[in-house]
């Protein structure tokens, strides 16, 4: 019972880290954003060769490796979203490209063979008689600190309630002098970020090859659906939803339909209550 | 159409019958025959998605519905494959109008991401229920339509020619003007008296028969079916396809499939750097080509004659 | 490495040959060998880097009837679509003479009726579904061609699994009560009946069975469940798993049993560096490593690793027997025509570098003694390989997973 | 003669807001009549009421004899009730023909005979014909005006619904429209309902005018009653005095 409990939070925290970033950029700058599983596996590979080519310290690794993804979300939206921006389409497609391109250079640069990342922590913890892994304790008190941390700024700074203004009406921030292009920069800086470090702290106990952008790519656009598109709030609330039924069916039922509880989520959300969990309605 | 727009499909159409005869091997009639597939998949999903907007994620589900239809149909229960072709088209219909009902009133991203999430959970369900649909492996052992690879490319072509004649015919008729009606706008589309959830769903219906039949002749060519054939990544190209070739001209997606292909089978060379070479030369046309390559290609030759 | 890639032909639709040793000005055509195989993954680049090493071997010998052997690539890879058009390719446009490759069952399986209608022969070197090779006797007229050279199918390691349980588990361990968990894919479907009914046989009891799908990346609830079930001992089946994912996590749980079975990215040679010495512990399946196995094993395995700088996965010692199979049926037979080079292959008993090998009735390499044998190999201390069964090339004995250890 | 339109007690809530409450009212064939009201009186979500573009919470509303409550918005617009939208929603990537002709194919309308035949009749009455072939992109605002009466028309309504048709245009063109509504009223005793926040142009068409605030109607009567009448007074006041066209 512990087990599940503990095993879903650091599974939702995952899932959260995630699926912010996404609805934080659709949200602000209404970009559907197909690579943002790319910066999930950038953050991993990054870490893995810091690490483990260039015997870089984890710490200043890890930090290195979600400045660098970052870096790379900036300068995409950048160079190739940004000139696209007025259709939705082509803004989809072009993300995709990219999705698709950066994992065939993982395939050229690194093999196809797994990858080990380092953990924080490489043994085991026991909290009122259930062993867990360590690096799972770690990846959940990150992740708890990053969106508390994203909270805080959206909330509390000024750059913060600039963001909000956009994402509730861009148009009227447009007016009121909030210099968009900038701010659409940083959120897409943030969401990279967070997805980066997403890969960084999952590595060490989840997968690490070209393809592991996939599964959290289709994790974090369920999550955003059954939150609401745009909703950080409903992101997690949602995240929390998904990763623990997802936890508790593979924990007591059955396994392999742990992908498909995801899955059957967003299509009765969109049948049901389009607008997800904490969307705004939806108007013919 | 005009006569210049007949006289250039005419002259394609013969250009890719004619081709197979000069390369005579099983492997450019097996490609063409992929390609010609390939322009049936893109040009159906062009009719509805280009038309009205509603950009499709999940065009695999009716594809693999199909596909497996006819794996079913002719594999399993060893029917004469001719049947796989009526049920490919049915079933496929069918699956549109149980998504379509729900999701089609939706607007923005919702209907695109619904019909992700359906051709996923297919995929995922032919995956778990390995026992009727032989997991990741499909099933295979199935025959062909017809025997000789040229004569089942001949079949293919005409039939990609026949998808392409219908779907083109009815975008031109008034079925067809509705449709760009919606895209343009769905509530003054109502208020004009049209009954757009009608022509959404049956549209939607229609493109998913086509795309059944494709289907159908995909695993009639290979003779196996897999969750491949369900996955995001066939619904993804399938967009590409259309993209490529311009969206909403029906023609140009099609030719847009078949180019893909033929590119994906030229970059063959590359070994492992064909996949690669290929992301960069479409994200190349994505940014530079906004309209797409083949349809305004054709648009502007006509332009610098006239 | 990888084979040589004319750029520029390639813009041409003919173009894209990409052939291993350097052009022969020689006056007979050389013998080619098509290649089927997923290039980006190194299943796929160890099957093109024994080839080539079999191939330069045998021309530096003189090749064959005179003529040169010489090769060509097509990726297969995961997709059955492609897999199709490679064989096509490699048939119809550049004529090959035999094909060699596999990987994926089910790309396997769909390649098989188009090798059937080029009527080339195929030495299978990579899938185990026996499902591969049961076309052969439903319809021999259409499917001889089709041969597996490597690996042993899915039943005959399931045989040796067994014998392996009932004399290593069950007699040396002292433990009854068996967990399996395997990846849902056809040969692993068709193997895990056959293991229960066989540890079943022999007096052991399964107190947990569970196939899971093939792109699953969190074992933990599986790992638990294995651990409540009360189960001594794991069996595992393992292909295109995230096996290291699964190693991983199986050592942070501290799963309180020893455990082995098949799991095919742990036959690869840096697998226990990789997952960072987790793997110590793990016995798992191999078909071949660095043991006098036969006179050819060590020879292949150093000739190997000089020449590529790492060690060859499973697909490479299969890739390596099948060309010099075809050169010697080749040989024999003083011509490249499939019928009697099929009947040559049937007769064939080839010594290769994990053992003799030779087919029974479809075309299906036979295991056992002195035959290509299953070997369990156990990680031990220092990520060092140990064969641990069959006795008679054990090179060590089987010890429990270091946290076992009290 | 009997009412073509019967309203009684519609109702609609957003979130706690009340948008429409208990509104009641009925419009006999062939009047044209005005609703007046300020910014965010709930006149436009009335209309959106009508027509079916949004579910009412509670009320009927009775279009010729019968209920359109549970209706879809094509199912109104085929029984003879069309409308217009206050932002022009032309269909983009059409000609202005095509436009028109989309009113033509409603099933109401291809009664009617040739719809492309209707579509040139309507584009003539409009004023639109000569840039019948032109996309509707590079149209100036009135004409979009027109298009979006036009397109309306095409429907062969009985009950035109117009949402603000004045808003956005300059005095002659506001002229044009009011004599074409005027035209459509004498010659094919069109019912109209317009809903207006300035008077001005209502003096002109309208006979009566049903006044609404805070989603309620607060008066009923001739446009001279109405402007005196105090309730509509303090409705503007602090609002857009002006508007309300008295000075």
């Amino acid at each position: 019972m512990l087990t599940v409990l503990i095993y879903g939070a650091v599974t939702s925290a995952i899932f959260a880290m995630l699926a912010v970033g996404f609805t934080l950029i659709f949200g602000v700058a209404r970009i559907l954003n197909l690579a943002h599983g790319t910066f999930y596996a950038l953050g991993a590979y990054s870490a893995f060769a810091l690490t483990t080519i260039l015997k870089v310290p984890l710490l200043p690794a890890a930090i290195l490796s979600v400045a660098f993804v970052a870096l790379f979300g900036i300068v995409m939206e950048r160079v190739l979203v940004r000139p696209l921006r007025n259709s939705a389409l082509a803004v989809l497609m072009i993300t995709l490209a990219v999705a698709l391109t950066m994992q065939q250079v993982l395939f050229l640069v690194f093999g196809s063979q797994s990858k080990n990342v380092p953990a924080f922590i490489n043994h085991p913890v026991t909290i009122h008689g259930v062993s867990v892994d360590g690096q799972r304790l770690v990846a959940l008190s990150i992740a708890i600190v990053l969106i508390a941390s994203l909270w805080l700024f959206i909330h509390r700074t000024r750059v913060g309630s600039a963001i909000l203004a956009i994402s509730q009406d861009a148009e009227a921030a447009q007016y009121m002098g909030i210099p968009s292009n900038r701010i659409f920069s940083l959120v897409m800086g943030l969401s990279a970020a967070l997805a980066g470090a997403a890969g960084v702290i999952a590595a060490p106990f989840l997968t690490v090859r070209p393809t592991m952008d996939l599964v959290p790519m289709i994790t974090a656009f369920s999550v955003v659906i059954v939150g609401g598109l745009g909703s950080i709030p409903g992101s997690i609330l949602a995240a929390l939803i998904i990763g623990y039924s997802e936890t508790i069916v593979a924990f007591y039922w059955n396994p392999q339909w742990t992908g498909a509880i995801s899955l059957i989520a967003v299509l009765l959300t969109l049948v049901l209550r389009p607008s997800g969990l904490m969307g705004k309605p939806i108007s013919l | 159409m005009r006569k210049r727009d007949w006289l250039g499909a005419g002259a394609l159409v013969a250009l890719l019958a004619a081709l197979p005869l000069f390369l005579e091997n099983r492997y450019f009639t097996g490609v063409f025959t992929v390609c010609a597939i390939d322009g049936i998949w893109a040009a159906s999903w062009d009719f509805f998605s280009g038309l009205s907007g509603r950009e499709n994620f999940g065009h695999a589900l009716f594809i693999g519905g199909g596909a497996y239809a006819a794996a079913f149909m002719n594999g399993k229960f060893g029917f004469n494959p001719w049947w796989s072709i009526p049920v490919g088209i049915v079933v496929p219909a069918a699956l549109s109008l149980v998504i379509g009902f729900p999701t089609l009133r939706l607007r923005g991203p919702y209907f695109a991401l619904a019909m992700l999430a359906a051709a996923a959970i297919m995929q995922q369900f032919a995956v778990i229920f390995w026992q009727y649909t032989g997991g990741t492996e499909g099933i295979y052992g199935m025959s062909r339509l017809i025997d000789s690879s040229l004569g089942n490319y001949y079949f293919v072509l005409a039939t990609l020619v026949a998808t392409v004649a219908v779907l083109k015919a009815i975008a031109a008729s008034r079925w067809g003007r509705i449709l760009r009606a919606i895209k343009g706008d769905e509530g003054a589309c109502e208020a004009a008296g049209i009954n757009t959830t009608f022509y959404k769903i049956a549209s939607l219906a229609l493109s998913a028969g086509f795309a059944g039949l494709g289907g159908v002749l995909f695993a009639h060519y290979e003779q196996a079916v897999t969750p491949d054939d369900l996955d995001v990544f066939l619904s993804i190209s399938v967009i590409i396809m259309v993209y490529v070739g311009g969206i909403g001209s029906i023609w140009g997606a099609a030719c847009g499939g078949i180019l893909l292909n033929l590119l994906l089978e030229l970059l063959r060379g590359l070994g492992e750097y064909r996949l690669w070479v290929f992301y960069i030369i479409l994200m190349l046309v994505l940014f530079f080509m906004r309209g797409g390559l083949v349809a305004p290609f054709w648009q502007r030759l006509q332009g610098s004659r006239a | 490495m990888r084979p040589r890639i004319p750029f520029l032909a390639s813009a041409a639709l003919m173009g894209a040959l990409a052939v291993g040793s350097p052009a022969h000005a020689a006056a007979k055509k050389p013998i080619l060998i098509g290649l089927d195989s997923p290039i980006q993954l190194q299943v796929g680049k160890d099957t093109v880097a024994a080839v080539k090493m079999a191939v330069d071997e045998i021309n530096a010998k003189g090749g064959v009837l005179g003529r040169k052997l010489a090769y060509v690539v097509a990726d297969e890879g995961m997709d059955p679509q492609l897999g199709v058009s490679a064989i096509n390719k490699l048939t119809s446009e550049d004529h090959v003479n035999v094909l060699i490759g596999g990987y994926d069952s089910g790309v396997t399986l769909a390649e098989e009726p188009h090798i059937a209608e080029a009527k080339t022969i195929y030495l299978g070197i990579g899938s185990a579904s026996p499902n591969i090779t049961a076309l052969v006797g439903r319809d021999y007229n259409k499917y001889k061609y089709i041969f597996r050279v490597n690996p042993l199918n899915s039943a005959r390691q399931a045989a040796q699994i067994v014998n392996f349980a009932d004399n290593v588990v069950k007699k040396k361990l002292k433990r009854n009560k068996i967990a399996i968990l395997g990846e849902s894919a056809v040969w692993v479907r068709g193997l895990v009946p056959v293991l229960v009914k066989g540890l079943e046989k022999d007096g052991m009891t399964v107190a947990y069975n569970q196939l899971f799908d093939e792109t699953m990346s969190d074992f933990t609830p599986l790992l638990a469940r294995v651990k409540a079930s009360g189960a001594q001992f794991l069996l595992t089946v393992l292909s295109h798993a995230n096996s290291d994912v699964f190693i991983k996590q199986l050592y942070e749980s501290r799963l309180p049993m020893p455990y082995g079975g098949i799991d095919v990215k742990s036959m690869t040679p840096n697998f226990c560096s990789r997952v960072n010495g987790d793997s110590v512990g793990e016995i798992t399946v191999n078909f071949v490593t660095r043991a006098p196995i036969t006179k050819k094993t060590i020879p292949f395995w150093d000739g190997f690793v000089k020449l590529y700088h790492r060690a060859p996965v499973y697909t490479a010692p299969g890739a390596y027997n099948a060309v010099y199979m075809y050169a010697e049926a080749v040989k024999k037979t003083g011509t490249t025509k499939a019928d009697p080079v099929i009947k040559a292959l049937q007769k064939a008993d080839y010594l290769g570098v994990a053992g003799r090998v030779k087919f029974d009735k479809l075309h299906d390499d036979l295991a056992g003694p002195g035959y290509q044998n299953v070997l369990f190999v156990q990680w031990q201390k220092g990520c060092k390989r140990v064969v641990v069964w069959p006795k008679e090339l054990a090179t060590g004995k089987v010890v429990l997973p270091p946290w076992l250890h009290k | 003669m009997s009412a073509l339109l019967e309203v009684e007690g519609l109702t609609k809530r957003f979130a706690g807001l009340v948008a429409v409450k208990e509104v009641s009212f009925t419009l006999a064939a062939g009047e044209i009549t005005g609703i007046l009201g300020p910014n965010g009186a709930g006149k436009t979500t009335l209309f959106n009421l009508l027509t079916g573009f949004l579910p009412s919470d509670r009320g009927a509303v009775n279009f010729d004899g019968r209920s359109i409550l549970k209706e879809r918005p094509h199912q109104i617009v085929n029984r003879g009730l069309a409308r217009t939208f206050q932002l022009c929603r032309p269909f983009h990537g059409l000609s202005v023909r095509e436009n028109v002709e989309i009113g033509c194919l409603a099933p109401r309308a291809r009664q009617e005979g040739d719809w492309r035949r209707q579509a040139s009749v309507i584009l003539d009455e409009v004023g639109l014909a000569e840039k019948a072939d032109q996309p509707v992109e590079v149209l100036p605002y009135g004409d979009l005006r027109r298009l979006e009466f036009a397109r309306a028309l095409a429907t062969r309504p009985k009950l035109l619904l117009l949402d603000e048709p004045f808003a956005g245009l300059g005095a002659g063109e506001i002229g044009g429209i009011v004599h074409l509504i005027r035209r459509l009223h004498d010659k094919e005793g069109l019912s109209i309902l317009i809903i207006e926040h300035r008077l001005r142009e209502f003096m002109q068409l309208v006979k009566r005018v049903i006044a609404m605030d805070f989603g309620e109607i607060i008066a009923v009567g001739a446009p001279a009653q109405i402007v005196r009448h105090p309730r509509v007074i303090e409705s503007y006041i602090g609002k857009n005095e002006a508007e309300l066209g008295i000075a």
